[in-house]
């Protein structure tokens, strides 16, 4: 499918919009295994990467997003800044300028996976964004070997996500500041992996209706 | 606790760095656009010392720059680690050419995020090098967790790196100086009442009037433990248990005891647990060499307390007690 | 706030002035029996001086007591006049035949007690003399009252009479530069929270969630006006405003400023106020000669802060600049 | 009427446990307007007053209130410290060793007054005790005009106290800690005029019973 850098730029925008609605909800994610700022971090460097790239043009994609990822890093601190810059980044190297196949998101998926875990050293399974997210990456996989459609893959990638998100309740962390809770941390979803789901929702919203 | 003395929760930071500044204007200065407080006549020709974290935990940072400690302190938002062109910014500033020494506390954001700006540095021929201070018993050290935390242990690291730096010596040697209070420095802490941080509605976590938090962290995390409320000095023989069973005490080895407020707790409270702390030492035969008792890393206006112990050596005491023009205690 | 990290209400101020000898164990001393701190090489050959109150104010009053600040502190029970008798036990401790000089807030238990005190010395024909701090601008100051009480303002009376007292002045100049202090300083105070006294059920007062107090003083007293709450720049706006209104600044005066927490505040909020503090003395052409921010005159574990301005002449400042092994700031 | 010494002694243990009994309430009091310590101020000078003289014997009367006096002085603190401290002190001076007339109590109530005004400085009306004592010893003074008996001229010392205490709800503060409120000391009884009360109702009622 086509995906025009407007397109990719107003997504971006509909994200920043989610987390700043949902920075509450994050927060208080954030508040019962963390310390109550997964939220506030997330909105606040979302709101600058709105404010970044709204009234300006990039020369491709690649600018549009190696922007977004540097906003991050720049705004976002704690854990979650380096992490989602690193991801942005990552993807700003390889992201096509205007076709995307289903090889192209699974390549997008791998780079943010290998961005995360070369910083935090996570594992699925350690009630992080990354049980989120290797998910949906595995769903988009899957959909590939079963010959899905592409609307059909992102579908079936965002109900990974939203399966792994809801997935992260039982565990015990063992990175990230939940982990210091030990067993208190268990019968809590993990903020990071909501704020990955809710991005991962409005990515897989936005290009459906874009193929309609 | 709702009420805060603020003006606008997204403006407390920068309002306090400039508050601080402005408290000692002979000897401190803010970076233009950063929330970093550097030594006014850094860069020196010495080591340059570099440390931060997120905000709330006042005096640290920034009040630890000063002669014999910080050349620069990174402030991030309040409980947010600060990100790495803050960090690269403070680094750049302060480097005099020996080369500058990251204290770090052990978080995955605090982590991540000095770790990128040491990259950005070195990227740029500055001689870099960072250590991870980890004193926190309350939490399992495993190699399959993120590890302990880093918590007022950070002020010896301080104290004994500046003090190392000030002597003139090489970064790698300012590094294990460091190293060998990190490896001797253990801390616990405990809550009575949370904190809330000013953009929050709520307090991170809530505690009956019955009821308390054995290991805590710094940043209103709860617990690793929730009890009945004890007396002073059974919880004082709980952290101080804690710390002792984890590292080789011996007796006649002498240690420094601090004795830590966590931002709301009357230094009435701090004396009567610092009372008990010496009582539990004596029995023990550990000699308390010198004493802290003051809030030195907070967390907001919780309420509560840690007690950190730094077995020392000779070259320790030398280090502790070498000048600072930072006051440790009141 | 209703848990304390203490052990018995009943035994506060003995095990904390415990813990405050055993942290400066080689500068501080407690009398036997008396809730007494003495420096450990008194009496000197020097005027002395002798400071004290009710307890719950940490760090005063122990806390001033070493070179070039006090020579004795006495604590009563938490907000209660000490008794005569311990009052004159340390004076009698103190003297080092220059006669001592009492320090005294302006509150009719402490005037009464320390009176009584002074009453006994002289009978044994100790020379004594003593001042009454009443800096607190909140309070209406009238022939027919009890007249302004004595706060924070205090910490400045303890450092210029006893940087006087370590020149080697006679007891009628130290007195005179005791006096001069409390002529040109002025102090008034706000809380958000309450305290509560250990042996009490509840707090002396209780405010909503969007109430503070102006004017209160520093034994959980309620304050002189309740209002609703506002920004912190609002506030230090009124007090600095009520300060500047009752003592005449002209431009180009120059002032120590100290903020202070009133125990339960963070470091954070305090120079938040500082920064504004600054602002508005800076538009008065009024300058800041030295500016101390910590916790100085504490009503237990109160959420709030005073705002004291010394005006300084050169006498002044040369006091306040000269050593003391007391360290008063961050 | 004859008062033996031993009388005086259970008098004060009364009064002690009186006083000990309305710890809180005194003190809650002194929280409205004061720093609420009051009724644990009396509370630990008069269980140290018990402590002191219930096991000990006495040469006299006089000997007996000067260690009341004493103990007072040095358990007490605050204001009320030293002001009943120099009350008792000033009545040990001239307390009779047995026989006891209207004019004995009312040279002690003058004493008492003459003690408190020397040290505080307070006049009727300003708030304090002296606004619970002024009165009694008035009191006794208008008995002995009107001919009254001891046990009537006791009666109305009483009555006076009550009513002076609860006088005190509407006064405006102008010495002692609750001076510092101004115009919000109005509308509360005061804390020191009401344990005067309370010290002088034990004295009436024990020595009335007596007479009986
Ligand atoms: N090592 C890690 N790998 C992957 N994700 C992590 C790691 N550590 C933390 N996270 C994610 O970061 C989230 C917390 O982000 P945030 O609250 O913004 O930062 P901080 O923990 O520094 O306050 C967690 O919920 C988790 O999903
Ligand atoms: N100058 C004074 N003269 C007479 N009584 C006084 C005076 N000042 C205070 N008092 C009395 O003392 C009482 C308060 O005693 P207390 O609470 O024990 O001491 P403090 O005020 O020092 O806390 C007041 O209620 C008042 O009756
Ligand atoms: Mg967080
Ligand atoms: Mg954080
Ligand atoms: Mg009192
Ligand atoms: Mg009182």
């Amino acid at each position: 499918m086509k995906v025009t850098s407007e397109k990719i730029k107003d997504i971006f925008i509909k994200i920043a919009d989610v987390l700043i609605e949902n920075k509450n909800y994050l927060t208080e994610l954030d508040a019962a295994i963390g310390d109550a700022d997964h939220g506030i971090n997330m909105a606040r460097g979302f709101k600058k990467v709105k404010e970044k790239i709204e009234d300006d043009s990039f020369k491709n994609n690649s600018d549009l997003v190696k922007t977004v990822a540097m906003t991050l890093i720049s705004t976002v601190g704690g854990a979650s800044g380096p992490l989602y810059g690193t991801a942005f980044l990552n993807i700003s190297k390889i992201i096509p300028d205007s076709d995307f196949d289903i090889d192209s998101f699974i390549k997008i998926g791998e780079t943010v996976i290998e961005g995360i875990q070369k910083l935090g050293k996570a594992q699925r399974g350690e009630k992080t964004m990354l049980d989120t997210i290797i998910p949906a990456v595995n769903a988009l996989r899957e959909s590939k070997v079963k010959g899905l459609s592409l609307e059909r893959a992102l579908e079936e990638c965002k109900k990974a996500a939203e399966e792994g998100m809801k997935a992260t309740i039982p565990l015990l962390a063992t990175k990230g500041r939940a982990s210091y809770l030990g067993e208190r941390s268990k019968g809590h979803q993990d903020p990071g992996a909501t704020s990955s789901y809710l991005i991962i929702k409005v990515i897989v919203d936005e290009l459906i209706s874009e193929m309609e | 606790m709702k009420k805060k003395l603020i003006n606008d929760p997204e403006n407390v930071v920068v309002e306090m760095i400039e508050g601080i500044v402005k408290a000692k204007p002979s000897k401190l200065r803010k970076l233009d656009n950063y929330n970093v407080v550097v030594r006014k006549d850094a860069p020196l020709d010495k080591v340059a010392l570099v440390s931060g974290g997120g905000s709330g935990h006042e005096p640290a940072h920034a009040g630890y720059v000063g002669e014999g400690m910080l050349d620069a302190a990174v402030a991030g938002d309040v409980f947010t680690s600060p990100t790495p062109d803050a960090i690269f910014e403070a680094i750049k500033t302060v480097n005099g050419g020996k080369g500058v020494l990251l204290i770090v506390k052990n978080y995955t954001g605090d982590v991540m995020n000095f770790e990128m700006a040491e990259d950005m540095a070195v990227a740029e021929g500055i001689e870099v090098a960072h250590v991870v201070v980890n004193d926190d018993v309350a939490v399992e050290d495993s190699l399959y967790t993120t590890g302990r935390r880093g918590v007022a242990g950070t002020i010896f690291v301080h104290k004994i790196a500046g003090a190392k730096a000030a002597a003139g010596a090489e970064l790698s040697e300012v590094k294990k100086a460091a190293e060998k209070v990190i490896s001797n420095v253990r801390t616990k802490g405990m809550a009575l009442y949370p904190c809330r941080v000013p953009s929050a509605e709520e307090p991170t976590f809530k505690l009956e009037e019955d009821e308390m938090e054995l290991g805590i962290g710094i940043h209103g995390e709860p617990g690793t433990q929730r009890t009945k409320v004890k007396k002073a000095d059974e919880i004082v023989d709980d952290l101080l248990g804690s710390i002792l069973s984890d590292i080789n005490f011996e007796n006649g080895d002498e240690v420094a005891l601090m004795v830590n407020g966590m931002g709301g707790t009357p230094l009435m409270e701090l004396f009567i647990a610092n009372r008990r702390a010496h009582q539990v030492l004596e029995n023990r035969g550990i000699k308390v060499y010198k004493n802290f008792v003051d809030e030195f890393m907070t967390s907001l206006e919780m309420a509560g307390m840690s007690i950190t112990l730094l077995k020392l050596d000779q070259e320790l005491k030398e280090l502790l007690d070498a000048p600072t023009d930072i006051n440790l205690m009141k």
